[in-house]
């Protein structure tokens, strides 16, 4: 007989090697993005109660926005709505560490900002954080990607990077879009 | 044997009317998204119109189709009757009965949530309670399938199971695991909150359940199109399979690691760890490689069939094989949307990487290709495979077959290859329209009106396709031929008791769910989470 | 040695097996092999050239 | 050969269980210790730190350092929709409830909750929740207006909800402003479509009947037409400001005053009641 049973599985078995080797190869460039350059998925397990979510200090309607904290962190806290941001417009200097944090009052949404690698989900009962470096200044448009009822499509925001140079926090640390 | 007919043609009727309608729908939606004024596209139609399209493609041309196969393979592959067919009867019943409520609450506009839900958005229970009876028609299924297998076992005490009865009944056990997820979010979250005994609910426990089964719901409905890979295209391209030991393997290990990765697709999530969508992410890996081992399968058996045929050389086999019939067609055409689905697929599950095109157009363009694509077109290939055995009728010349298999084709690649280039540009899923006066949005739209020629093609193809079912009816009653399923070069005499029953997959199974679900699952119960207040869209009321 | 095609599905004989799985599965090899190559080099298109200029996050 | 069988049967039983095992343990290794602790490190986080972030017992990325967050509460309302509240608007005393609207609210809104004023809101099947949320904005200054201040102001909570729930009995709700056909395209657009270029989600996303909006969502349909332009404008101009999170005001800001006269034309022409059928 040409070729066994026993043929048949040898070359099955080779050629898994090679199935191996290649998605041991992608592994091990997922296993760099995380070891080397800190890469995650958004996954920062932080409770808090959206019914009472403009009662909170943080994300109180006034806070909202761009913040230098205390140490020179900037924070930028976005609450995603039905069917809008609030700001809906954050500024934030290019080429240095933001953090964003989102939440929602009400149901499920999302964002993305374009031509950046900044996406998370934003769920009733959790704070999301995004870790970020902004490298390419101008208006990038961060729309609500998760369906959120009727007015989903309606739903976008804008992020202005800009210039470390042209990024003028005020006495309290805090940097807004101006009114165009 | 008149009843298996009847069964299996009630339950593929049902399914490709759904498929039909949902292609409508979908068509709609794409001209709804483009440049292109169109009509009635206010957002709660477009919203009713998404939800449709999921629930009809994803639920119903699916649970029917995948229900009337088993049922036509578990009595042509035992060659048994099937036991139990009033049960399998009482199933379809229940899942007729179950798509009918869920559509007339779709059609009300009082379940425009989308088919994969996004509770505290509620829509009406009627909705929900329609799907239950679906998967509940779905379960006196796989019961049935494990039963027939059980008592073919018990009448050929250590014979081999014959290979798309084993992989048959790999489906049936692998639903039964998946379901579990959907049921207990639907049951214990979601009906509580519709019926309006709870105002509020966890987003996160039920995000999570909801992953427990998106992923290898996905399996389910891919499970048909490896079956007729396996046991029916080495028979159609005149060859042999490779190897019978390999298939259950595939099939075993499909099973196995289709289960405990649903949470890739959480990865944007804030409610799970690193930790664990890392150990999912590694298992989501091993996922690629029952496909990667099938693609090698089949391309020797058709190699097989290709040198029978006398091709030679490295590639000579290819052109060598039977394209003119539509089973070798379909299995050619499905490998190649295989490899750009299952190429962005690789991308989706990558950790990180995902954030670069979560909730984009790139992950409707993948599951397109794979569901839409590579699964659809093989049910295509395997209706026109046992339609004439289920109708008694004699083969209709497959020229029609033919175009209707290529426009799908077109009509898949030409839709969703703009949709990966439009997912990386930030194209986002679910909108109703879009501002083209975006500067960043207009240069979309050339890509977006491409696509929407892709929809078109693929209605035709759809039209077609219900066309050439019914041109059957015109054809002379024939003789009935015992169908046939794929010999194996080596056709098993013995398999070990692993590949030849699940009892020990099952085990594991349980491990993997516990290791990758248990405290994911847990969490929610031992460190407890807010809850939100369900937001009703009942538009009807 | 072309034979039409329905006779080889029915005429199926060992031997013609035989003689065919000599040179299978070289040329199964061959075709997934490529597959998988540009697969491969598919996938790092993405991760080099367009997902790690655009900035990590985590 | 059976025994032989039994054997092969026990290798894939080991050989199989010991691949998944050692597969899980690799995976667990490094996502829950390898990945945290070299992330963790360059962050300057502990490993045990990091790890438990890993885990999800802890807040925050292994790989970054959770930002500090004080600040100081500022409500633009102090409802807060708790299942006990909910409950309460869910089940009232509507006897109670009639009582209050009688002797209180009638003089201005209508016996029926159907106000003879122009200046005044209907109430009649307003949603309960709605008119509760405002009633609270009163009577802690949240919503800016003497009158309703002072008269609310001896209202407890489970009052103003048995009120609420009164009012919004009073019909069976309003008509779906989707049902109603407008001429005027501006009007069809904003209400039916929504504008993506300027951000306006249309006005039935939320204020039509059952929409899945927020909860404290308003009916709008045969509302006074004076009292609804008016309260667009405030909004617009930030002197009411009891939206949380600028839901209104962000809206009404991007309205010209011509789109805010037909928006309020085209809702007060809706009729109040539903047609008895």
């Amino acid at each position: 007989m040409a070729a066994s049973e026993e043929d048949i599985l040898r070359s099955e078995l080779r050629w898994s090697m090679v199935v191996g080797a290649a998605v041991t190869l992608i592994f091990a460039a997922i296993l760099y993005a995380g070891l080397v350059l800190h890469v995650n998925p958004p996954s920062n397990i932080e409770t808090i109660d959206p019914k009472t979510l403009h009662l909170s200090a943080e994300f109180t309607e006034s806070n909202l926005g761009t913040k230098v904290e205390a140490g020179g962190q900037v924070t930028t806290r976005i609450v995603a709505t039905q069917f809008a941001f609030d700001p809906q417009c954050v500024v934030v200097p290019s080429n240095e560490p933001v953090t964003l944090r989102l939440t929602s009052p009400d149901v499920i949404h999302g964002i993305l900002v374009t031509g950046t690698n900044v996406n998370t989900m934003v769920i009733p009962g959790y704070v999301s954080q995004v870790h970020t470096v902004f490298t390419k200044t101008g208006d990038l448009l961060m729309p609500c990607h998760e369906f959120c009822g009727f007015g989903h499509s309606q739903m976008w925001a804008t992020v202005r990077v800009v210039p470390r140079e042209s990024f003028r926090p005020d006495a309290d640390g805090r940097a807004a879009c101006e009114k165009s | 044997m008149k009843s298996l007919e009847r069964l299996t043609l009630a339950h593929l009727w049902v399914a490709f009317a759904a498929f039909t309608v949902a292609c409508f729908f979908g068509v709609w939606q794409m001209w709804a998204r483009s440049p292109l004024p169109a009509p009635f596209a206010t957002p709660d139609h477009y919203f009713l119109s998404v939800t449709a399209h999921g629930v009809s493609m994803a639920f119903v041309l699916t649970t029917f189709f995948i229900m009337g196969f088993g049922y036509f393979t578990a009595e042509t592959a035992l060659e048994r009757p099937l036991p139990g067919k009033a049960w399998a009867w009482l199933g379809f019943i229940l899942a007729l009965a179950g798509t009918l409520m869920a559509t007339a609450a779709i059609l009300s506009g009082r379940a425009s949530v989308l088919y994969t839900f996004y509770p505290p958005l509620t829509g009406s229970p009627i909705f929900y309670l329609g799907l239950v009876l679906v998967v509940a028609g779905s379960w006196v299924w796989c019961v049935l399938m494990i039963v027939a297998m059980t008592q073919w076992k018990r009448a050929n005490p250590g014979a081999p199971v014959p290979l798309a009865m084993y992989a048959t009944v790999a489906n049936a056990v692998m639903w039964l695991w998946t379901t579990a997820g959907v049921t207990a979010e639907i049951l214990f979250i979601i009906l509580p909150a519709s019926m309006g005994w709870v105002d509020t609910v966890d987003v996160g426990l039920t995000r999570t359940l909801f992953s427990w089964t998106l992923h290898p719901i996905v399996y389910f409905w891919l499970f048909p199109a490896y079956i007729a890979f396996y046991t029916m295209a080495p028979q159609a391209a005149g060859g042999r399979l490779y190897s019978d030991t390999l298939g259950r393997l595939s099939f075993v290990l499909l099973l196995l690691y289709s289960l405990p990765v649903g949470m890739h697709h959480l990865f944007m999530d804030p409610e799970q760890s690193t930790g664990f969508k890392f150990v999912q992410m590694m298992l989501t890996i091993l996922v690629s490689v029952p496909t990667l081992l099938t693609v090698f399968t089949i391309a020797a058996s058709m190699e097989i069939a290709g040198r029978l045929r006398g091709g030679r050389g490295l590639f000579g086999w290819i052109p060598a094989l039977p394209w003119e019939r539509p089973m070798m067609l379909a299995t050619g055409l499905s490998f190649v949307m295989l490899f750009f689905g299952g190429g962005g697929g690789l991308v989706n599950m990558g950790y990180g990487l995902n954030a670069l095109i979560h909730n984009t157009s790139w992950v409707t363009a993948h599951f397109h290709l794979i569901f839409g694509g590579a699964v659809v077109i093989m049910y295509f290939a395997i209706a026109y495979e046992i339609w004439p055995r289920l109708t008694g009728r004699e083969v209709v010349s497959t020229g029609a077959q033919r175009i209707q298999l290529w426009l799908w084709f077109v009509g898949m690649m030409v839709m969703s290859l703009p949709w990966h280039w439009l997912g990386l540009q930030g194209q986002w899923r679910r909108v109703a329209q879009f501002d083209y006066s975006n500067p960043i949005i207009a240069a979309w739209g050339p890509w977006v009106i491409v696509s929407l020629v892709g929809g078109v093609l693929l209605l035709a193809s759809a039209l077609l396709f219900i066309w050439n079912l019914a041109s059957f009816r015109r054809r002379p009653f024939g003789a009935m031929a015992p169908f046939r399923f794929a010999v194996a070069v080596h056709p098993p005499t013995r398999v070990p008791a692993a590949l030849n029953g699940f009892g020990l997959w099952n085990v594991l199974v349980l491990f993997l769910m516990v290791a990758a679900y248990g405290w994911p699952i847990a969490q929610f119960f031992v460190l407890g989470a807010p809850q939100a207040v369900v937001h009703r869209v009942d538009r009807g009321g | 040695m072309a034979a039409p095609a329905r006779s080889t599905d029915e005429n199926l004989t060992e031997t013609d097996v035989d003689t065919v799985m000599e040179q299978v599965p070289k040329g199964a090899l061959a075709l997934a092999g490529t597959a998988v190559l540009l697969l491969l080099i598919g996938w790092f298109f993405v991760y080099f050239v367009i997902f790690i200029p655009r900035g990590s996050v985590g | 050969m059976a025994s032989q069988l039994h054997a092969a049967d026990r290798r894939w039983q080991v050989w199989s269980t010991a691949i998944v095992v050692f597969f899980v343990v690799i995976a667990a290794l490094l996502a829950f210790i390898v990945l945290p602790i070299v992330q963790g490190q360059s962050a300057g986080l502990s490993a045990f730190a990091a790890i438990c972030r890993s885990l999800g017992l802890q807040a925050g990325s292994p790989a970054a350092r959770q930002p500090s967050s004080e600040s100081k509460a500022q409500p633009v309302s102090m409802v807060a929709w708790t299942p006990q509240v909910i409950d309460r608007l869910h089940h009232p005393n509507l006897k109670n409830g009639a009582e209050i609207a009688a002797n209180i609210c009638a003089s201005c809104h209508g016996e029926n909750g159907v106000s003879p004023n122009p200046q005044f809101p209907h109430m009649a099947g307003q949603s309960a929740f709605a008119i509760y949320k405002q009633l609270h904005d009163f009577k802690n200054g949240a919503r800016v207006n003497e009158l309703m201040a002072s008269i609310v102001q001896d209202l407890d909570d489970e009052r103003m909800a048995d009120v609420a729930a009164h009012f919004s009995a009073l019909s069976k709700g309003a008509l779906d402003p989707r049902t109603i056909s407008s001429g005027d395209p501006d009007v069809v657009r904003l209400v039916e479509y929504g504008v993506s270029a300027r951000g306006l989600p249309g006005c039935a996303s939320c204020h039509g009947a059952h929409a899945g909006g927020p909860i404290e969502t308003p009916t709008l349909a045969g509302q006074r037409q004076e009292y609804l332009t008016a309260q667009l404008t405030a909004f617009a101009k930030g002197d009411r400001h009891n939206d949380i999170y600028n839901r209104m005001r962000g809206i009404a800001a991007k309205l010209r005053t011509d789109e805010i006269e037909k928006l309020a034309e085209y809702y007060a022409a809706v009729r109040l009641f539903r047609p008895q059928d």
